[in-house]
Parts: structure tokens; sequence; C-alpha cells
């Protein structure tokens, strides 16, 4: 790739320099393009290296050759984006330029490596989705297999495959699904910033995504991994070529983590605006500071351990082949030692955006603000001494699995902070039953099964009957698709105003919220039954006398498909076709990032840095000064801007 | 694209046009790669109340995706070889399986399936010759290539395997009687209607860890149904 | 502005009046449900009573259920009275101020109490009886540190290998069968392993389970109380037919369990000559089609 | 609102932001760090778990270690780069930027030669990566490490060729070491964020040196 030094030096000049459209611009086209060159050249190289490996002649796969593709395919693929040309030009020692955010019209930006975070959230949020519905199909794909316990769909191993993908893309993209989209559009806003920290970090964050998902799913294509999300060695070592789908997949999924969590933490800690303090930050940026760490700290030990697969798989070390001095329960300790704090990655995010939420449509302060950033600290922390609970039937230190026990529960502790902020902040409330406030009393609604059964498979000696189970399976799906992806749509629901400048149908959203929240609880409720009577997870065939069971919840999963299908149509025909703009900050918050000059925000955000002089959360204070002395530019006239689209 | 403000209709029409294209997308996927799976070969009832199904499992199939790996053919009423470890059989019916076995062998991962079980007598005639337990250190060292092994009907079949070095070795499948091979025969009555699985316990699956991933966990190579009708 | 003025049905005193009748009303149901939870549906729950880990089992989650109920009820009606009672009404502003509570130490501190006791007495609870029963029918990994007061133990090694669970019984000529059959009032040790990837024995009746690992012996341990049927499923994902790896076992009187093992044993004499000495742990042999790391035929042991 | 408008205290708009970067810079480093940290933090684990377990009497049966004179030069020249560095921070803050300068070019070979004879040694490795829990666990380490030292250097080669750069821009201040304007001071948090990282890295191959090669 040429080294095009042009848009750089058109955005120091704040951004008026006319913007020339050309093909050879770099854009996700370019982007595209380097990365199949990438791909070409690894798989060559990989071919030249591995091509005569006795395991590669005796299996007509090479393993290297596809690792070295996709290793290529990711810098060819941020070299056709534009992405290596800043570092480069460091290189040559030019001083590092303040960003400042152009506001190109019109649609190219958003398949563009852009600098903007009001972009990257959009990419993001359309990401998300994308990514989210794709794994959703996945799952419905399950769902009909189960239909009957002996006659088959798919075969056992595409079953298998689609059983990987579905967990698989959706435990690692779905940590992003609110720090990704509205974590990055809405944090500096709320803090009062025009500004990120690192906004190059912050776009390649995103641009890890398009190619994380595209090669993840492309091992379906590529005869899958049977090997599930968790990917226990040496399964996943025996697996065939899929399987390195799956580590690359899943690796850059955790790169991006990485870039989106240092951007986010830093961007909290350094660009409050002045008056900002800690005890003023939004809930959701305390969620945000927790969620990021929490990142930092689990990410890497994840990449460890996918690194340690690739080796095994190509490079022949024994790191997890007990016979050659390696050990399975390796992985199992890494992958946990991630993979647990994984989980609170989901759900951190989704306490930040109800406890953000709610206080608006209960014009109440937050019950207990400190309790309610302690309880999500709390989880961050104890996310990390937890992990064992995985493997209380692994066999492996059973002297400690008293200890996990009492960790695991004492999480009871900090997410029940999260129910006390809850109940006190709609106690004496004025509550609005809009649309966003109904998805996030959906997520205590749901969330709660989710925590109650949490005991159930903390206690080791319950565990001994749920683990693996369906028990199980419905219980993380009660945490995760209960509460953070309802917190996903009602956030949508709340910021489609400020993002678009258009307002939703209450309506509309009403009838997707009761039918997303009756059709999920009749999914994933009697999976609890079915897990406790027996069925394993992961698998195709299942005993007779549970068809009862299985084809409910096939069928109720049907209907919560449709209900999601319903909000795609209903969402998109209501941003693209009908267009209804929206009035100046539509659910009277307080908080900063509805206080702009347009919806969406303008590319500065603020005219001028605000200067905060109150909390975000006075609602029930009649005296309250304003958060903070915004002067909108167009204050009697339309909020909803059109220009930047 | 930039610039251009679309009418309601145009952009209705656009957003219409995009969902259509992502279901003809999503059935493209289903139907032109998820439910795609080997052919299922049917051996008919003949006269007699028995049917016979033949069938030789090769070091190499040398078709498809993956020639380099192990996997059977199966013949079906026209005598044609099929790749495929689909078979449909119908209910309580003696079945005659005759098996060419044309790979090579080498231990049993757990020496267990060795017994024959689970057919006419509790026999296989390898050669001719009804064994009830077969000893891999005999066979003048050829070891075990195979195991037909269906679970839910308790049968195990092992196989011997040939010499790997023997003049006439068949490389690649379909092979032929012509070249070094066991001719493994036994017969099985099926039971009641159902869709039994069955695989082999050898770790043929050569280039993968304990050899038991590629052909071993692929419909169509050593991972099969019997589908009893 | 006007001075904002809050309505009663929002004062202290609506507040604490709702307090009340949301905690009799949570009292009288709470002691119902879990009254119905303990004597009703108790007795039905997973995984039954043929074992004592089993009953064991469905101790615990009988205990847990029962505690479950008041916290779910707590929280429904919490939320449930505050929606119904304190949402806005059509015509209703929306916007105006509600009471300005941004935290309460009596309630937070209460909360806090509650809550820490109850975790902790959950996993006093689950360590007590994790401990007493033996491990509770759970894999302790290779050398147990809680067992049953017995050393008269029906030794039943579990190998799982890609994809079916066989059997070794070294008290009975170390013989090895697919099938699984067990005496009634018996202490039973599991030893289990397997011969390739990660599985997970789990007898459902038994209240067993535990992962099966190559390389490892992960030993558990059950008392069988009645006769019956039972069901071993993996439960630890291990590749294509791990949907389809399962068996069906029995209790049975000692008499016929005596009968049946004796049997097997006669039956299977030829191929237990073949079977390598018993051992804990079983490692593939280099030589062979698929044998060792990758089908490479270097032995590290045997290699310099 | 006009009241609050009115007595709105002065933020200078370029301060603000040119300190939030600053404190990036800073922020970043120690994340930097954080991120080594648990990295590394992984492989110490596996080695102490391969270790502890010595599965079948494979962790290292027949105490084979990769080549103590290599692994000595590769952590002499990575220490030797991290005191150089140190050295030119003295010198720059005592107004020598051109010290500065030639330190840590010395530095960044002493880097990248590091990294390239842990390359080096991964192609001449006296035991096969599968033989035994010792080699499994070496053979990850090294291209890790190699790795992670090459990003290292990219860093310190951006704050060279930066100090040549812009080197006219401080002239009359006494050089980057002393002077005022915000570019300065942003080098110099840049900078100080690199060698608090890289003394990080210096103990970080101590450690792995004993346990690769002593122990």
């Amino acid at each position: 790739m040429a080294i095009d030094f042009s848009q750089e030096t058109k955005s120091g000049s704040s951004g008026a320099a006319a913007h020339k459209s050309s093909i050879f611009q770099p854009s996700i086209i370019t982007g595209m393009v380097g990365g199949g060159l990438g791909f070409l050249f690894g798989h060559w190289a990989g071919n030249a290296i591995g091509g005569g490996y006795q395991q590669v002649v005796g299996s007509g796969q090479n393993d290297i050759a596809i690792v070295l593709g996709y290793l290529f395919a990711v810098v060819g693929w941020f070299a056709g984006l534009g992405a290596l040309n800043y570092p480069l030009k460091k290189m040559l020692g030019f001083e590092p330029e303040n960003v400042e955010h152009i506001s190109e019209p019109g649609w190219g930006k958003y398949f563009r490596y852009t600098t903007d975070h009001k972009v990257v959230g959009v990419q993001y949020l359309f990401g998300m989705l994308v990514y989210f519905f794709t794994a959703g199909l996945l799952a419905l794909a399950i769902r009909t297999e189960l239909l009957s316990p002996t006659h088959h769909i798919w075969g056992p191993d595409t079953y298998l495959e689609i059983v990987g993908e579905h967990g698989t893309m959706m435990m690692m993209m779905m940590t992003s699904v609110v720090l990704g989209p509205f974590g990055n559009y809405v944090i500096p806003l709320m803090i009062g910033s025009k500004k990120v920290a690192f906004p190059r970090l912050e776009a390649a964050s995103f641009w890890f995504t398009p190619i994380s998902y595209f090669i993840l799913l492309s091992a379906l294509w590529q005869g899958g991994f049977q090997s599930g999300w968790t990917s226990y060695a040496p399964l996943s070592v025996q697996q065939g070529v899929g399987q390195d789908g799956y580590i690359f997949g899943f690796g850059l999924q955790g790169l991006s983590m990485i870039c989106a969590g240092t951007n986010i933490v830093v961007t909290i800690i350094n660009y409050r605006a002045p008056g900002m303090t800690w005890g003023r930050l939004n809930v959701m940026g305390w969620s945000m500071v927790s969620l990021g760490f929490t990142m930092i700290l689990s990410v890497p030990v994840l990449i460890d351990g996918l690194y340690v697969l690739t080796l095994d798989r190509t490079a022949q070390t024994s790191l997890l082949y007990g016979a050659h001095g390696g050990s399975s329960f390796l992985w199992e300790n890494l992958f946990w030692f991630f993979g647990h704090p994984e989980v609170y990655l989901l759900a951190i995010p989704g306490f930040g955006m109800v406890a953000e939420i709610v206080p608006v449509f209960a014009r109440k302060p937050v019950f207990g603000y400190k309790t309610a950033a302690a309880g999500m600290i709390g989880l961050a922390i104890l996310s990390f001494f937890v992990w064992q609970h995985h493997l209380f039937q692994s066999g492996m230190n059973p002297d400690m699995r008293p200890l996990f026990m009492l960790t695991t529960e004492l999480i009871s502790i900090p997410t029940g902070f999260i129910y006390l902020v809850g109940m006190g902040t709609l106690w004496r409330a004025r509550i609005r039953l809009t649309v966003p406030m109904l998805f996030m009393l959906g997520v205590y609604f749901n969330f709660l099964f989710g925590g109650v059964t949490g005991v159930y498979v903390s206690d080791v000696p319950i565990n001994v009957t749920v683990h693996g189970s369906f028990f199980v399976m419905a219980h993380f799906h009660y945490t995760i698709m209960g509460g953070v992806i309802f917190a996903f749509f009602g956030a949508i629901y709340y910021y489609t105003p400020l993002v678009t400048g258009y307002q939703l149908s209450e309506k509309l959203g009403k009838i997707h919220f009761w039918s997303m929240i009756i059709a999920f609880n009749s999914t994933f409720l009697p999976l609890f039954a079915v897990g406790l009577l027996g069925q394993p997870r992961r698998v195709f065939e299942y005993a007779a006398r549970l068809q009862t069971l299985n084809d409910w919840v096939s069928i109720s999963s049907y209907v919560l498909g449709l209900s999601l299908t319903f909000f795609v149509v209903t969402w998109m025909w209501q941003i693209v076709v009908t267009r209804k703009k929206s009035v100046r900050d539509p659910w009277s918050s307080r908080s900063l990032e509805w206080h702009v000059d347009s919806y969406p925000p303008p590319p500065y955000n603020f005219e001028t840095i605000p200067v905060v002089v109150a909390g975000p959360y006075e609602y029930a204070d009649p005296d309250a000064l304003p958060m903070a002395d915004i002067v909108v530019a167009n204050a009697g006239r339309d909020v909803a801007r059109e220009s930047v689209r | 694209m930039k610039g251009v403000r679309l009418s309601k209709g145009a952009r209705a029409g656009a957003l219409l046009f995009g969902f259509a294209a992502l279901i003809g997308l999503l059935i493209f996927a289903v139907a032109g790669y998820l439910r795609t799976s080997p052919p299922t070969v049917s051996v008919g009832a003949s006269s007699s109340g028995s049917v016979n199904l033949v069938m030789q499992t090769d070091g190499a199939v040398g078709v498809g995706p993956h020639p380099s790996w192990v996997g059977y053919f199966v013949q079906d009423a026209s005598g044609a070889w099929h790749q495929t470890t689909l078979i449909q059989l119908p209910q309580n019916t003696d079945v005659h399986v005759t098996l060419y076995e044309y790979d090579s062998g080498g231990n049993l991962r757990n020496s267990a399936w060795s017994k024959i079980e689970g057919t006419a007598g509790g026999v296989a005639y390898i050669n001719g010759t009804a064994e009830s337990v077969v000893n891999p250190n005999t066979n003048t060292g050829n070891g075990i290539a195979h195991t037909f092994n269906v679970p839910a009907l308790g049968i195990n079949v092992p196989m011997y395997g040939v010499s790997g070095s023997a003049k006439n070795f068949c490389s690649t499948g379909p092979c032929n009687t012509s070249q070094a091979h066991n001719t493994i025969t036994f017969s099985f009555h099926t039971g009641g209607a159902g869709i039994f699985r069955w695989q082999c316990f050898v770790p043929c699956g050569l280039g993968y860890l304990e050899g038991n991933g590629g052909p071993m966990q692929n419909l169509g190579y050593m991972a099969g149904f019997l589908k009893v009708v | 502005m006007a001075k904002f003025v809050l309505e009663d049905s929002r004062s202290e005193e609506a507040g604490r009046s709702a307090l009340v009748k949301i905690l009799s009303v949570w009292i009288v149901v709470s002691i119902i449900g879990m009254a119905l939870v303990w004597f009703v549906l108790g007795p039905h729950l997973a995984p039954g009573t043929m074992t004592d880990q089993a009953q064991g089992a469905q101790f615990d989650i009988k205990f847990v259920s029962t505690l479950v109920v008041p916290v779910l009820l707590f929280v429904w009606f919490f939320f449930g009275y505050s929606i119904m009672k304190w949402r806005v009404r059509p015509g209703e502003d929306g916007t105006l101020p509600a009471a300005n509570i941004s935290g309460n130490s009596k309630a937070q501190g209460a909360w806090y109490i509650i809550t820490t006791t109850l975790v902790l007495g959950l996993a006093a609870f689950g360590t007590y009886f994790l401990i007493a029963p033996a491990g509770a029918g759970g894999g302790e990994g290779a050398s147990p540190i809680w067992t049953p007061g017995t050393t008269k133990l029906l030794q039943v090694q579990v190998i799982a290998q890609q994809w079916r669970f066989t059997y070794r019984w070294p008290q009975f000529g170390g013989m090895e069968t697919t099938g699984i059959e067990l005496p009634v009032n018996t202490e039973i040790q599991f030893n289990v392993t397997s011969l390739d990837v990660i599985h997970d024995f789990w007898a459902y009746q038994l209240g067993v389970k535990a992962d099966a690992n190559p390389d490892y012996n992960n030993v558990a341990f059950t008392k069988t109380l009645a006769t019956g049927n039972f069901t071993v499923r993996c439960d630890e994902l291990c590749g294509i037919w791990h949907g389809a790896m399962f068996n069906y076992g029995k209790v049975v009187s000692q008499q016929q369990f005596e009968q049946w093992a004796t049997n097997m044993e006669q039956q299977n004499a030829p191929v237990t000559k073949l079977l390598p000495k018993y051992s804990l742990t079983y490692t593939p042999s280099y030589s062979g089609a698929g044998g060792g790391y990758y089908n490479t035929n270097v032995d590290p042991n045997a290699n310099l | 609102m006009s009241e609050i408008t009115e007595s709105r205290p002065v933020v200078d708009e370029e301060q603000h932001y040119h300190e939030a970067a600053l404190g990036s810079l800073w922020w970043g480093s120690r994340i930097g760090i954080a991120l080594g940290l648990t990295a590394f933090g992984g492989i110490i684990f596996a080695y102490f778990y391969l270790r502890s377990l010595n599965s079948h009497g494979l962790w290292d049966p027949h105490g084979i270690t990769a080549s103590t004179l290599m692994g000595a030069l590769i952590l002499s020249l990575v220490l030797l780069s991290a005191i150089l560095n140190q050295f030119g921070n003295m010198r720059l803050r005592k107004g020598s930027t051109l010290d500065w300068q030639v330190a840590n070019v010395a530095a960044l070979l002493g880097g990248l030669f590091a990294a390239g004879f842990q390359i080096w040694e991964m192609t001449r490795l006296n035991f096969q990566p599968g033989s035994s829990g010792y080699a499994g666990v070496y053979t990850a380490f090294g291209p890790v490490y190699a790795l992670i030292i090459i990003l290292s250097m990219y860093w310190l080669e951006t704050l060279i060729a930066r100090s040549f750069r812009s080197a006219k821009l401080f002239v009359d201040e006494g050089g980057v070491g002393f002077s005022n304007l915000p570019q300065a001071e942003n080098f110099r948090a840049n900078l100080e964020g690199f060698s608090y990282y890289w003394v990080f890295m210096g103990i970080a191959s101590v450690v792995f040196f004993i346990l690769f090669y002593v122990l």
C-alpha cells in the first residue's frame, strides 16, 4: 500500500478542505483489497513453510497457511483502510496531530477509518446489529434442530459448527454491544469533551470487528469448529482449519476490546470537562471505567490462551497435551481467567445503561449513587477471583472449591447493589413508562432469574447436577440476553433521537418490547427445567420425554426472532423512510449529551467546553441548576439536523 | 451517493430491496451450505426378506473436498459406488453386510473393541473365517484398520488392515477387488425404525491430534447414520 | 418559578404505608410460596433419590429454591407496587420532580447486612454439603480429599473415548464392558478418565458428574440406595457425536449384580487378555495409524 | 441560565486539552504496562502450572534449556538499552538534547539486536517444540518477547525521530529538555511514559531470564 498522507494534512486544517472522493481513497473497499492480498500472500507463505509437514500431508489441511493468511489479511486490511499511515508518519518524527473532526458530508465517512467518535459509534451500532442478528439466526438454527429428539435438520457436524459460531459470535462481539455504540458515541458528550484520548485506537477497535466477524463466519465454509465457544483443548487442537477462524475471530475481537477499553478509560479519566468531578460522573461513566479496566486486565490472558492453542495446532508444541508434558487444564485456566471477567464485560455496561436511564424516567436522583458505582467496581474486581467455578467438576484443585464457591457467591452482593439502586430510585418516583424505561425494567425482571439461578450454579453440590446442562445455558442467557441485550435495545430507543435526529414511535416500540420480553421468558424459562431434567448442552439428540418442553422453547424462540425482526423493520423504516423529527431533549434529561446544538450533535460536540456546575441526576430538586452552562446555538429552532447525512 | 437527497418513495424502495437481498442471502446460506450433506444410499428389500449391504473402506477417498481423508463408499442397488456414510435400511430385516477393507491398519486405541458384537452369532467372517475376537497382534502385523460400530444396535465389527507396502495397495478410492483387501462379511437384524449413528473406533484421521479429527468428525467419511425405515 | 410542592401520594407518609403494605403481603405470600416449594415441589426435584448423592443434591436444590422464593417475591412486589402506584397517568406531566431521595442509610445498611449474611450463609451451607457427603458426587481429581467413611468400595473405571463410554472393573479381573450395572446399597468409587479429549461422565440419577480428562484420573463417590435405571450422558463437548454419547445403566440387587458381573467376566475373557494392564490413566500408544501426537512417531520418553 | 453564563470561569481550551493529552500519555503508558503484565502473566502462569504438574515427568526431563549464552546476551542488550535510555533522560534534564539522541539511538540498536537475537535463537533451538513442557513454554515465550521488544523499539524510534524533526522548535528555549512549549511538554510526557514502561520490560526480562535459563 502506498503511504498517503493527504488525509492527515487535510484533517489538520479544520476540515475546511474540499473532500476528494475517489475509489483509491482509503475506505472499506481498499481495506478489503488489502486484506485479500494479505491473505493470499500469507497463504502462499504458509504453504511454502508447512506444505511438507507430516500433519499437513496427512490431513490435506494446512493450518500454517491459514494462520499466516489471516495474519497478513489483518495487516493488509488495516493498511488498506489507511490506519497505518499515521503510525508510519510518526516514525518519521512528525508531531502528534490534534485531531479535529472532519464533517465530511454524505455516507462515505461511515465506511472509513475515522477519528470522529460519533462516526465510530454509528459504525459500531450497525456493526453490532449485524453481528447480533447473524448470531441470533444461528440460534434459531439450533432451536430448529432441537424440535425433534431424533430427526435431524442439520448433520451433527454442521449442528456443532452452528452452535460454536453462535456462542463465539455472541460472546465475543456482544462484549462491545454497549461500549461500542453508546460508550463511544455518548461518553465524550456526557463528560463534556470535544474529543477522546486515543481516537485512532477507538477507530481501530471498530475496524477489528468486521474482519473478526468475517473470519469467524468464514470458518463455517471451511468445515467450522466443533468445539464450541469454550473450545476446550485437546478437542480444539484436534479440529480442522475452521478452528483457526475461531482463534483469529476471537483474538481480533480481543484486540478490539483492548483498544476500546484503553480509549474509554483514559478518556473518562483525562477528558472530563471542568467541574465534572468523579462525584458528578454519570453512572454510565462509572460502568465504562469498570468495564475498560476489566478488559485491559483480562483480555491479554485470552490472547495468551489463543496463542498457545495456535502454537499447538501449527508449531506442534504440546502445551495443552498431557502426554508430552503439557496439560489440557492449562487452556481451561487461561480461558476462564478471561472467560469469567468476560461475562461481566457483558453485564456491567447493561447495569450502567439501566442506572443511567431509570432516573430520567423516575424524576429522581440515582438512589445510592456511590452504591451503584461500588456495585460495578465490585463486580469488576470480583470477576477475577471466580474463574474456577466453571471447573468445579473438572477434577482440578478440589481443595479450592469452597474458596471459589465463596467468591462466586460474594458476587451476589454487588449485584444486589444494582437492585437496591433500582428499587430505591423507583420509590416515590414519577415513573414514565416509555419504551426505553420498559426495557430497563425488563432488565431488572430478567436479570433476577439470572441472578437467583446463579446461586444454584455457584453452589458446588448443586453444580454437580446442573453443570454443563441447559440449566446453565438458561442462566447465562437470562443474565446476558435478559440483561445487556435488553439494555442495548432500550438504549437504541433512548438514543435514536440524539444519534439520528428522528423520534421513534412509542406504539411500535411497545409492541416490540412486550413481544420480546414475553417471547424471551417463554424461550428461556422452560430451559431451566430442561436442564434440571437432565439435558446436556450442545446435544443434537435428547431424551424423548423432553420433546414437549423443547418444542415449546423452539416455537417461542421463533416468536422472539419475529419480535426482533419487527424491531429491525420498524426501526429502519422510521429512520430511513418516515423520519419524524425529534424535539429538543425529548426525554427531559439533565445529562450533557442532550444539550448539544443539534441532533445529531455537531462535529465539534460543544461550541465551548462546558463548565459543569451540578450533577446529572438532580431531577427531584426544583431549584437545581442545569448541569452545565451550555448555551445552545439554535435554542428556538428545529434541533434535528439533516445536513450531515 | 452523497449529496443526493432521495425521495421518501425511493428510500422505502431501497430499504425494501435491502431486506429482500438479506433474505435471499440467508436462503442461499442455508440451502447452499448448511443443508448440504452426503447422499443417502438406499438398500431396498429383496424378495428373500433380507437385504445386502456392500461397502468399502479406503485409505484415501480420492474425491471431493478432502481427497486424502479415509472414508467409506457404499454400493447402491445398481452397483454404483457412492462416497457416503448415510445408509437407508428397511426395518425388521436381516442385513447381510459385505465390507471390502482396503486400508492399512494399526493398534486399537482401546482393545475392548476387538470383540465382535451385535452380529448374527456374534461372529464376522474375515476372508471366510468366522471370528468372534480379532487379535491386533496377529494378522501378520497389519493391525486393525477400522471398526464398524453402531452403539444403539450394539454392533461392533473390527476390520483387519492390509499391508501398507502391498504391491497393489489401493491409494485412492473407489478401489476394486483386484487390489489388496480383506473381505469381511456379517449379518445383523434391524429392529424398529430409527436413526442410528455409527462410527469407527480406530483413530484413523491421519494428521489430526489423537487421529480423531477430520474424517472422524465429518459425515461421509468415518461417521454416519443408519436410517432404518 | 412557582414553588413546587410534592403531591401526597409521593410523600414520606405514603412511602411508609406503602412499605408496610408491601412487607405484610410479602411475608404472607412468601410463607405460602416457601411451603409449596418445600413440600409440594421439593420431592419431585432433580435428580431423584436413587443414591445418597442424588438425595443430597435434591435436598440442596430444594433448600435453595425455597430460599429463592422470598427474594423473587420481594423484588417483584417492590417493583410492581412502585410502578403501579407511582407511574405517570395519561394527562399528567411526567417531567415534574419526584421525591428527592438520593439515599437512605438505614435501608442501604439493612440491605448490605441482609445480602451479606444471606450470601455467607449460602457459602457455608454449600461448603458443608460439599464436604460432608464426600464431594457431593462431583469429580474430585486424582487424590480425593473428601472420601466416604468406608474402604469397601466397588471400583468402576469409566473410560471415555470419542464417542462412547466403556467401563472397567478391576475387582472383576479387569474386564471392560460397554454396559454398566451396579449393586444396590453399595458405596461406589468411579475412576473417570479419557483416552483422547475432555468428556464428562454424568450419571444423572446417581447424582454423579466428573470430567473425563486425558492422562488424568478423576474420582467421584456415590452410594446406591434404590434399584432402577439410570442414564449416563457425556456432558462436555467432545466433537461430532457428543450428543449421541450416552448409554443406560441399571442399579440391581447385589445378587443380580454378582451374576451379571461373573457372566460378563466369562464372556469377555478373550478380550480381557488383549487389554493393557489396569491402570488409572492410559497413554495412547505411539504406533499405528493415528497413534501419538499428530501421528508423529516421536516419543518424548524414548527420544534421548 | 444567563446568570451562570456570566460567572463562567474562563477555560483555556488549548491548555485544557494539552493537559488532558499529557494525562493520557501517563495513563496510556501505565495501561501498556498492565497489558504487558497480564500478557506475560499468562505465560508465567503456564510456566509454573506445567512445571508443577510435570505431566508424565515431561516438564523438562533432561534438563535441556535454550542456550544460556544467548539468553544472557539478549538480557544484557535489553538492560543496556534501558540503562542508556535512563542515562539519556538524565542528560536531557541537564539540557543536552544531543546526548539524549546518541544514548537513545544506541538504546534503540540494543533493543533491536536483542529482538533479532531472540528470533535467531528461535530458529536454532536444541529441542523440538513438542518434546517437553519447558520446550512448549519457551517456544511460546520467544516470539512474544521479540514482538514486544520490537513494538517498544517502535515507540522509542518515534521519539527519536521526533526529537530530530522538531529540534529547531526548541532551539531558542534550550532544547526539548527545558522548553515550555506544549510540544516539548508533550514530548517529555511521552518519553517519561516510555522510560517507565521500558524499565518494567527490563525487570520482566530479568524474571524471564531466571525462569528460562537459571531455574
